[in-house]
């Protein structure tokens, strides 16, 4: 089953060159279902396991020999939920884009690098491959720089798609780098392999530095946070919240490297509080940027800087306690499942706001917020999505994005007091800056020049309707989403012997 | 200023790393190899192919092929995209 | 446009180089080389011919919507071999043993039979497709627009 | 010291990524930016194919030569697949470099504002 989802995305991708737009909504659904259909599996069964080109699937290592040979996919509570995201997030994406992007040139390529996008997105999560993942996460970046440089005609988009395919080569390179040291000392490049193997010589130090390092960068955590809004907010249509969603990837991909390749051979905590401080200094160097920009997407970028600070935080915390079974049974988990949760809640919430600010600037041609105002009587639709994703993203109690900031909040109590209050003046801040937004934009006196300007088409309504609806149903059951999906993923993180042993056969 | 202090640590750090991790690496020419073990032996029989890194590069590995020959394709995709004559260009 | 002297000796090599590109494709399974390696030197002779004949005579022969279709097809190639396999598992190598490229050699040194590698011909096949055609595609658009901008060439 | 003669190899491509670290780094002119990463592309290639010698060995493939004493070719192949990678990307960072060099004029990265490599 996993399979089919895996390869089926890299070739419908193929195919998408000669095909009209809706083709690339009839794949991406359909990638869509494979994807839940592969979650439920996963769910109930445990991991999956599915090794490409051998004689029978399940046979991940020759019979003669104790070391896996052919390239593994493997799909555990983590993969699944990732892909599930990612899918989600591409396909309103992909919907929104049909009549926004109606006025520009070159589409059929632009949906053919959507999909590969969206293709790259799945196949990271589901790889149990080091060098897979590598190659991913290069059709991943070269995908990503070409949408948000698809605006040719605007010098920013070109800078933006220019900086973004540096910061990403540079950190593929160094991931290579350590790669190959691992190639170097083990003759592995299995992931689950190579945790069973793994002797946490001075060498896999250097190489798990390398790696966060790299990771973090793609996914703009604030030490090298410089190119995430120049990249985002020019980015075209609606690409900008599958950008987003691709960062997402690499910080799961960084999770999958911490706590699935090295896991409990290494004491945990200091690479925690690294962590830690990295997604607290994002969060606060994020969310004081955005207080004083005017540009509605350039704002929001920041805030989605901040709000990625708030899952480095609840995953450190996690990962911080790792090596004390106690702690984690009593708040590690709990760390660890809210920073998750708050993944794919931010994936929606902040896709919203994102699709929400380029339709502002589809209809006004603007993004200044001192230019703006009135919006909220001629453009409904987009006014009652922006106030569920604002509300949501500031943790105002109904919505998701406090649920799980909740559970970041209580677990991230027991290891140290400061940390939740300086994520709770994060939060408020938020609310604040959005606040703004919202009367510069929707509210106040109607500017002239702006009277005609009518509500956004149909698909974008559609597109922006996916993520407020998946939003708003994560908001009425956050009890019931967070023990179907979230805390199994969590449980996949923690579970390092179990991703070992569904490769090696529990050798 | 700070900009060459911050090139400069880099540097040093970076560089320290690698050095480091080449001195301490195992010696050259003399590899661990029970994967590629299995593959030079196994080779022939089970691909029927003579040459050993074809056989690596689309059977062992085949998926990790796919997604070259993707990124390829994707990066062309992109370069032509990107490249495009834009409608408020003369055409020549 | 270069001299006549280029334009006469890449007259000469721009078959020999894809004759050499074309061995290095089909033998890729056999000795070395294979469908990137081929495919690149294949490309090379684009190069050549875009180099010494000037973009605008090359872009009225090789187009791009072409190009990009080639280039798709070849991929598609590739996949399709994948999914030969597909009853067992994906890239599951079903020709070993059969009457295409199906002669199994002994393990040890062999001599040369390009009927053997089951179904890593038509893989490099495909792939030296995809790579001949995004190559020259590559070269051709920035040539175009090099010379639009008038600082090519 | 006999790790310094023996593991010379890996030293040299250490050396050769920090020159293409640098070029990076220290650089202003987009082009010679890529130049950077292009050079520390390849000192990630050889690391790779180095990785990957074994002493005495013969290409891995099985023709009138004799023995089957081979270097290993999974290395080779990863390399190949990073090779073509590195294609790719070198396409694509050019492509936006010809389009910044059409709106500004400039590859200067401290002239066309701030673009920090």
């Amino acid at each position: 089953m996993p399979l089919l989802a895996a390869f089926l995305t890299p070739l419908v991708g193929r195919i998408g060159s000669q095909a009209r737009n809706t083709f690339v909504i009839v794949a991406l659904a359909i990638v869509q279902i494979l994807v839940i259909i592969v979650a439920r599996d996963v769910y109930a069964n445990g991991i999956h396991v599915y090794t490409l080109g051998a004689a029978l699937p399940s046979l991940a290592i020759p019979e003669t020999h104790m070391v896996p040979v052919r390239i593994i996919l493997e799909v555990d509570g983590l993969g699944a939920f990732m892909g599930l995201m990612g899918a989600t997030v591409a396909l309103a994406g992909a919907i929104y884009s049909i009549s926004c992007m109606k006025l520009e040139t070159g589409q059929d390529r632009f949906y053919t690098l959507l999909l590969l996008l969206a293709a790259s997105m799945v196949g990271i999560q589901y790889t149990g491959d080091l060098f897979n993942l590598f190659v991913f996460l290069e059709i991943l970046s070269i995908s990503g720089a070409a949408l948000a440089g698809f605006r040719t005609r605007f010098v920013d988009a070109v800078e933006g798609g220019f900086k973004y395919v540096i910061v990403s080569t540079v950190a593929a390179l160094l991931v290579l780098i350590s790669i190959g040291m691992f190639y170097g000392q083990y003759n592995l490049l299995n992931i689950a392999a190579l945790a069973d193997a793994m002797q946490y010589t001075a060498i896999d130090k250097i190489a798990l530095a390398l790696l966060v390092v790299a990771l973090l960068t793609k996914s703009g955590a604030v030490p090298s946070h410089w190119w995430v809004p120049d990249t985002y907010t020019p980015a075209a249509g609606g690409t900008s919240p599958i950008i987003y969603g691709a960062s997402l990837t690499c910080l799961a991909a960084l999770f999958r490297v911490v706590f699935s390749l090295y896991g409990l051979k290494l004491s945990l905590s200091l690479i925690g509080w690294v962590v830690i401080i990295a997604g607290l200094l994002s969060m606060f160097v994020g969310v004081t940027m955005a207080l004083r920009q005017t540009d509605v997407k350039r704002l929001m970028t920041y805030h989605a800087i901040s709000q990625e600070g708030y899952m480095l935080l609840g995953v450190g915390v996690g990962l911080a306690v790792l090596g004390d079974p106690q702690a984690v049974a009593a708040y590690g988990r709990e760390a660890i499942a809210g920073g998750i949760f708050h993944v794919i809640n931010n994936a929606f919430f902040k896709g919203l706001l994102l699709l929400t600010g380029e339709a502002l600037f589809f209809q006004l041609g603007t993004r200044d917020l001192n230019k703006m105002g009135g919006m909220g009587r001629n453009m409904k639709w987009t006014c009652a999505f922006f106030i569920i994703g604002a509300l949501a993203i500031s943790g105002v109690p109904p919505f998701n994005g406090f649920a799980s900031k909740l559970m970041i909040y209580e677990s991230s109590f027991h290891l140290n007091p400061m940390l939740t209050i300086i994520a709770l003046v994060v939060s408020v801040m938020t609310l604040a800056s959005f606040t703004k937004v919202f009367q510069a934009a929707f509210t106040g006196p109607e500017q002239p020049e702006y009277a005609q300007v009518q509500g956004v088409p149909l698909s974008m309504k559609i597109g922006m309707g996916i993520l407020a609806g998946a939003t708003v149903l994560f908001s009425l059951f956050p009890q019931f989403v967070v023990d179907t999906i979230v805390y199994p993923a969590a449980d996949a993180l923690l579970n390092q012997a179990g991703y070992v042993s569904a490769v090696m056969g529990g050798a | 200023m700070t900009r060459k202090v911050v090139i400069g640590l880099t540097m040093v750090i970076v560089g320290m790393m690698l050095f480091a991790v080449a001195l301490m690496m195992r010696p050259f020419g003399e590899p661990v190899s029970v994967m590629d073990d299995y593959i030079i032996e196994n080779t022939q029989q089970v691909t029927g192919a003579n040459n050993a890194v074809s056989a690596v590069v689309f059977d062992w590995r085949g998926y990790d092929t796919l997604g070259e020959a993707t990124v390829l394709f994707t990066a062309v995709t992109a370069v032509v995209m990107l490249l495009r004559k834009r409608k408020d260009e003369a055409p020549e | 446009m270069m001299s006549k002297v280029v334009r006469t000796i890449t007259r000469l090599m721009t078959p020999a180089i894809l004759v050499f590109g074309l061995y290095v494709i089909m033998h890729g399974h056999v000795t070395s080389g294979g469908g990137f390696q081929g495919g690149a030197v294949f490309a090379s002779a684009a190069a050549l011919l875009l180099v010494a004949f000037g973009s605008d005579r090359i872009k009225d022969h090789m187009r791009i919507p072409d190009l990009t279709v080639i280039s798709a097809s070849g991929a598609l190639v590739f996949i399709g071999a994948g999914f030969a396999g597909i009853a067992t598992t994906f890239f599951y190598n079903l020709f070993v043993g059969s009457a295409i490229f199906g002669h199994v050699p002994e393990f040890g040194p062999a001599h040369e039979d390009i009927w053997t590698g089951g179904v890593i011909p038509i893989m490099n096949i495909g792939v030296a497709l995809n790579v001949v055609a995004g190559l020259t595609a590559v070269m051709v658009v920035m040539a175009i627009t090099s010379s639009k901008t008038g600082d090519g060439e | 010291m006999s790790t310094i003669v023996t593991n010379a190899p890996f030293i040299g491509v250490a050396a050769l990524a920090c020159v293409g670290l640098y070029i990076m780094l220290a650089q202003r002119n987009l082009i010679k930016i890529v130049m950077g990463i292009t050079i520390f592309e390849s000192a990630v290639n050889l690391f790779l194919v180095s990785l990957g010698y074994r002493n005495e060995g013969i290409a891995p493939i099985f023709t009138n030569a004799t023995g089957t004493h081979m270097v290993l070719p999974v290395p080779q192949a990863l390399t190949l697949t990073s090779i073509v990678i590195g294609v790719a990307t070198t396409a694509l960072m050019l492509t936006f470099i010809v389009l910044i060099y059409r709106h500004t004029g400039e590859t200067d990265a401290k002239k066309s504002r701030r673009v920090k490599g």
